[in-house]
């Protein structure tokens, strides 16, 4: 079998016919966070690119097997931790399967409209590390900026900015505050007004648009087999939005369009998740004016029993397809939970992506796939 | 493409598959043996299952359950199809070559359950470090040092 | 009225009537280099604090502003602490030239500072292939750059070396041809020379279409050359750490950083005085009362002031554009820059011979 | 012993150290350096004797250029690191005693060469000169050798181009078979 340490010792030299190895990460700008990748170089030009996991891996799955259905939501948040709210929602969704919870229409609003403002946030983090990757500096802190408004948002009403964990089984934790409207409202107002900044730093800019076209190009085909989801896949003209397939919650009331390109390659990714902001803003829109009054969460019992089965929901993250398999024997834990994560399949199209462009184009293409390492490793 | 179709059509790639349909999806228990085969149908044959979401295997102390979600870009029915091995050598064939996804979950699989996926064009650790011993999600992985029981 | 000239030559020749000739050379040149190392370190810490506020401003936020009246000592604290850092090397570097390296960029920035004039009058060395020496000189900054990547033993400083070395062996190139074109219109290498053809407008005004377009490209192309983003390949974080002074820390990195900065300073200087007409105030042809009024500034707030609105233009590039690609890089200057160069250069010929420039 | 001598005499001193240790390092790539060193040092030198255009095509030729272009093929080459072994005794000899011979032959020419004081005007080396002269097209013009050395540069650079460009994939592949 392959080392991996002996990967790591083989670098100090060069590797065969002249081809450097370059171990980028587990600590590197790029890769923002613990993501260790072994490059193999000739001269610029990227031959091969194997990701190697696990430095932040806490085997998650494992941890689920001994927390109650009420707990192991807690622990979602800290996966992919720009969608919190999301993974929330997902495991939320999958109790309520199991059990056949109601949940009332508020928390069901409340839901999609968290759902839509964290994928904003997210977009907004990715927009700015991108550009961050290939050079550009200042658009970070202009996404910041908006992203910013959002966690306040979030901060008000959840009391946390990151794992927020304001989801449960059956609605939500707590009531929304009564300011929340109002600054979603602003939120919007500043977004709309401010959008066009990107426009102008980022999408027109003629250096960037050469960084991008062509770069990291993946057919529909290739996404497919590869399991892409989210952006990455609906960059190359595969329709996978779940919000549109298995809509949930109320995602079947509004109307939004599933934003798709044709292109596949990194220019395209990025305007998938630029109209994708615009998408959701136009989501909240249509109802943050008309959260129903009533319950925020529904009846559930106070300890949390799956019935004997097998249960699969799937939300749609800011990266994609977030799945949750659990099987239960119909005790208070899961019997053996997996969470289908979409960076983890994105990952593993980066190879293919990658392999024969410069250590540039690895930037722009691994800086589109939107990485986020603990979805990865979990 | 409805799930009876779908259900109808199964017996006429894999005759001893056992259908189970009482979950949300189908679920395909077939032979180990007889999986390539059976998933090189399915994705070429009329169901053109092209998107494998899911792969993952669960441990049931007895023997282990490899499970494949497969799904459809075109009709959207998704299916599950399951495949026991045993547990001691566990060993099954790799379906890296149909979905290219199968590549990376397969290797986690590999190294959280020990199944050994036979023709994997790359199969080693890809989350542990190398002197890892044992397959942490197994029921019966103990580890004093770093595990806390609740 | 206050001048840099008067000074000069007081100084002068006060030495020389207190000393023999060569103590007194010799005593002018410890002055100069003092005043040289001086310029440098009120540069390094002018130029950072520069870029940090310029950057601020540009991203929405304030920059420093502790350490002082509006963080203007932020730059001090900060040598204050580069100096008390730890000065690693790596144990398998090739520890003489890995020493060595910042220091020859550093020389080779000192050696530029000679033919620059700074106020009417006041230069170090009016060498007569003024713009020739510069452009020599400033090809050696490379070695220091190829020796620190290549001493580090470090993969990322060496693909950094490498790339800097292409970029700025190519670049080289384009802003020669940007010079040369000056020096067509001048007649001239020597800086006062080129100065003083400026007394009635300067270059780019009266140059008109070949010399806008030699300052378009000479911009260019020493951006490239100080391994300025959007050509700052050399260091590109995101890809290559920190470059070729990725192993460098403590005071050897400042160096570098010093280095950098001071190169733009040079180049911008350079590109004042080519185009900008140097140290001569803003002259407008024959009109007597106007260009009288703008003798009244100093010349060395006119140098400065052309400087620094080049450098300004350099840091606002940084601080806008994605960084190319390495092959994007070369591909625009050979295959763009460098023809127009070259045509630029037949026209400026051209209309030198003709006499169409004003 | 004036300012003047004693520069001349400093600059000489590094040239010639820097050379010797050009020839004895073990490392190619500090060789490299040692040679950029001397290089500069015969530049020094021009700049000394008052000819600063020659000095500065001096540096920008085998400084800028060449020396860029040694460090380059060092780069390329694997081993740059290694220490090269140490050269047989017979070669260091030989060397020594070529290095000998040649330095015998020079002292032996200036020797010979009774250097007397002109009173002529020191020569004239205005950058505007030497440009009149190298285009000139008169008895002493340089315009025929600048043409054909122009034209052997081209020839080196297409030659140049022709080496580097890369077999296609296919060919590639047939000449690692015939190499297996």
């Amino acid at each position: 079998m392959y080392n991996q340490t002996e990967v790591i010792k083989d670098t100090s030299e060069l590797g065969a016919e002249g081809e450097l190895i370059i171990n980028m990460g587990p600590q590197h700008p790029a890769t923002h966070g613990v993501l260790h990748l072994v490059v193999t170089l000739n001269g610029e030009t990227i031959k091969k690119i194997e990701p190697h996991l696990g430095y932040i891996h806490r085997s998650i799955e494992k941890m689920c097997e001994s927390l109650t259905y009420r707990q192991f939501i807690y622990v979602t948040s800290r996966m992919d931790y720009l969608s919190s709210h999301i993974n929330n929602l997902g495991c939320a969704l999958l109790v309520e399967k199991g059990m056949q919870i109601e949940v009332p229409e508020r928390a069901k609003y409340v839901r999609v409209i968290l759902s839509e403002l964290t994928r904003i946030a997210s977009h907004e983090l990715w927009l700015g590390a991108m550009a961050m990757d290939l050079g550009a500096f200042t658009p970070f802190f202009y996404a910041f900026r908006e992203r910013e408004m959002i966690t306040d948002i979030m901060e008000e009403t959840c009391g946390a900015r990151l794992t927020m964990n304001y989801i449960v089984p059956g609605g939500l934790m707590y009531d929304i505050h009564p300011d929340f409207q109002k600054k979603v409202k602003a939120f919007i107002t500043q977004f709309k007004a401010k959008v066009t900044e990107y426009e102008d730093l980022v999408t027109n800019n003629i250096i960037f648009q050469s960084r991008t076209k062509g770069v990291g190009v993946l057919t529909a085909e290739d996404a497919i087999s590869f399991g892409c989801t989210g952006p990455v896949a609906r960059a190359s003209g595969v329709s996978c939005d779940i919000r549109k397939l298995y809509p949930y919650d109320v995602y079947d009331k509004v109307e939004f369009d599933e934003v798709i390109e044709t292109a596949g390659d990194s220019f395209a990714r990025y305007m998938v998740r630029v109209k994708e902001m615009n998408q959701s803003i136009r989501i909240i829109e249509q109802l943050i004016d008309t959260i129903p009054e009533g319950d925020f969460v529904g009846k559930t019992k106070n300890v949390l029993k799956l019935p004997k089965g097998e249960f699969y929901t799937r939300v749609e993250t800011a990266r994609g397809e977030f799945g949750i398999y659990v099987v239960s024997e119909g005790g208070t834990t899961p019997h053996r939970i997996k969470f289908r994560s979409p960076g983890f399949s994105n990952l593993s199209a980066l190879n293919h992506m990658a392999a024969g462009s410069k250590i540039g184009d690895l930037m722009a293409t691994m800086g589109t796939l939107d990485l986020v390492i603990p979805d990865i490793d979990r | 493409m409805t799930n009876e179709e779908i259900k109808e059509y199964i017996p006429s790639i894999a005759p001893n598959a056992i259908l189970d349909e009482t979950g949300e999806w189908l679920n395909i228990t077939i032979e180990p043996s007889e999986l390539k085969s059976f998933a090189t149908a399915l994705k070429e044959g009329k169901l053109q299952m092209n998107y494998l979401f899911c792969v993952t295997c669960v441990d049931w102390k007895t023997h282990l359950t490899m499970v494949y979600h497969l799904s459809a870009t075109t009709h959207r029915q998704s299916i599950v199809v399951k495949a026991n091995v045993n547990r001691e050598a566990p060993e099954i064939e790799t379906l890296s070559g149909l979905w290219k996804t199968a590549n990376f979950l397969e290797r986690e699989v590999f190294e959280m359950f020990g199944v050994n996926f036979l023709n994997h064009p790359d199969l080693r650790k890809l989350i542990l470090e190398d002197d890892f011993k044992g397959y942490p999600l197994r029921k019966d992985f103990e580890d004093p040092i770093n595990m806390i029981k609740l | 009225m206050f001048s840099l000239e008067g000074i000069t030559s007081t100084i002068q020749d006060w030495l020389f009537f207190k000393f023999n000739p060569t103590l007194a050379l010799a005593i002018e040149c410890v002055i100069v280099i003092l005043l040289a190392i001086a310029l440098f370190a009120a540069l390094g810490l002018i130029l950072v604090l520069m870029e940090r506020k310029v950057a601020a401003r540009i991203q929405i936020r304030l920059g420093p502003n502790r350490v002082g009246p509006g963080g203007i000592f932020q730059t001090a604290a900060d040598t204050l602490k580069l100096i008390m850092k730890e000065g690693l090397t790596p144990d398998k570097a090739d520890k003489f030239l890995f020493n060595l390296a910042p220091f020859i960029v550093m020389m080779v920035a000192m050696l530029l500072l000679a033919p620059i004039a700074f106020a009417k009058n006041f230069q170090i060395w009016d060498i007569n292939i003024g713009v020739l020496y510069i452009s020599a000189i400033s090809s050696l900054s490379v070695i220091g750059i190829l020796m620190a990547g290549w001493a580090s033993n470090n993969k990322y400083s060496l693909l950094g070396a490498m790339r800097s070395g292409a970029q700025i062996v190519s670049y080289e190139l384009s802003a020669g041809f940007a010079v040369l074109t000056i020096v067509v219109l001048t007649g001239s290498l020597q800086i006062s020379e080129i100065v003083a053809a400026q007394q009635n407008g300067w270059w780019i005004f009266k140059g008109h279409i070949p010399a806008i377009i030699a300052f378009v490209l000479y911009i260019i192309a020493v951006t490239a050359e100080t391994n300025r983003a959007p050509f700052d390949l050399a260091e590109a974080e995101s890809e290559l750490t920190a470059g070729f002074h990725t192993e460098y820390s403590g005071m050897k990195f400042a160096l570098f950083f010093l280095a950098e900065y001071i190169n733009i300073f040079i180049v911008c200087a350079i590109g004042a005085t080519l185009f900008l007409g140097g140290w001569m105030p803003l002259h407008i042809g024959n009109w007597q009362g106007f260009n009288h009024i703008m003798d009244f500034i100093p010349s060395s707030i006119w140098f400065m002031g052309k400087t620094f609105f080049l450098i300004f233009l350099i840091m606002w590039f940084r601080w806008t554009f994605p960084r190319l690609r390495v092959d994007q890089l070369l591909n625009l200057e050979w295959k763009y820059l460098l023809p127009i160069s070259l045509f630029n250069l037949l026209l400026v010929a051209v209309i030198a011979i003709l006499g169409w420039h004003f | 012993m004036n300012i003047s001598a004693i520069i001349f005499y400093a600059i000489s001193a590094l040239i010639l150290g820097a050379a010797i240790l050009a020839v004895t390092t073990l490392k190619i790539f500090r060789s490299a350096i040692w040679l950029l060193f001397s290089l500069v040092g015969v530049a020094a030198l021009y700049f000394w004797m008052q000819v600063e255009f020659i000095a500065a095509i001096q540096i920008v030729v085998y400084v800028g250029g060449i020396v860029v272009l040694i460090i380059f093929s060092i780069f390329l080459t694997q081993q740059s690191g290694k220490e090269m072994p140490k050269p047989a005794k017979g070669k260091v000899i030989f060397s020594a005693l070529a290095a000998l011979s040649g330095i015998a032959f020079t002292i032996n020419l200036i020797n010979h060469y009774g250097f007397t004081n002109t009173s002529a005007a020191p020569f004239n080396a205005n950058v505007h000169e030497i440009g009149m002269q190298m285009l000139s097209t008169t008895s002493h013009g340089f315009i025929l050798p600048f043409e054909v050395v122009s034209m052997l540069l081209l020839a080196a650079m297409v030659g140049c181009i022709v080496i580097a460009m890369k077999p296609t994939e296919s060919t590639s592949i047939t000449l690692n078979k015939k190499e297996a």
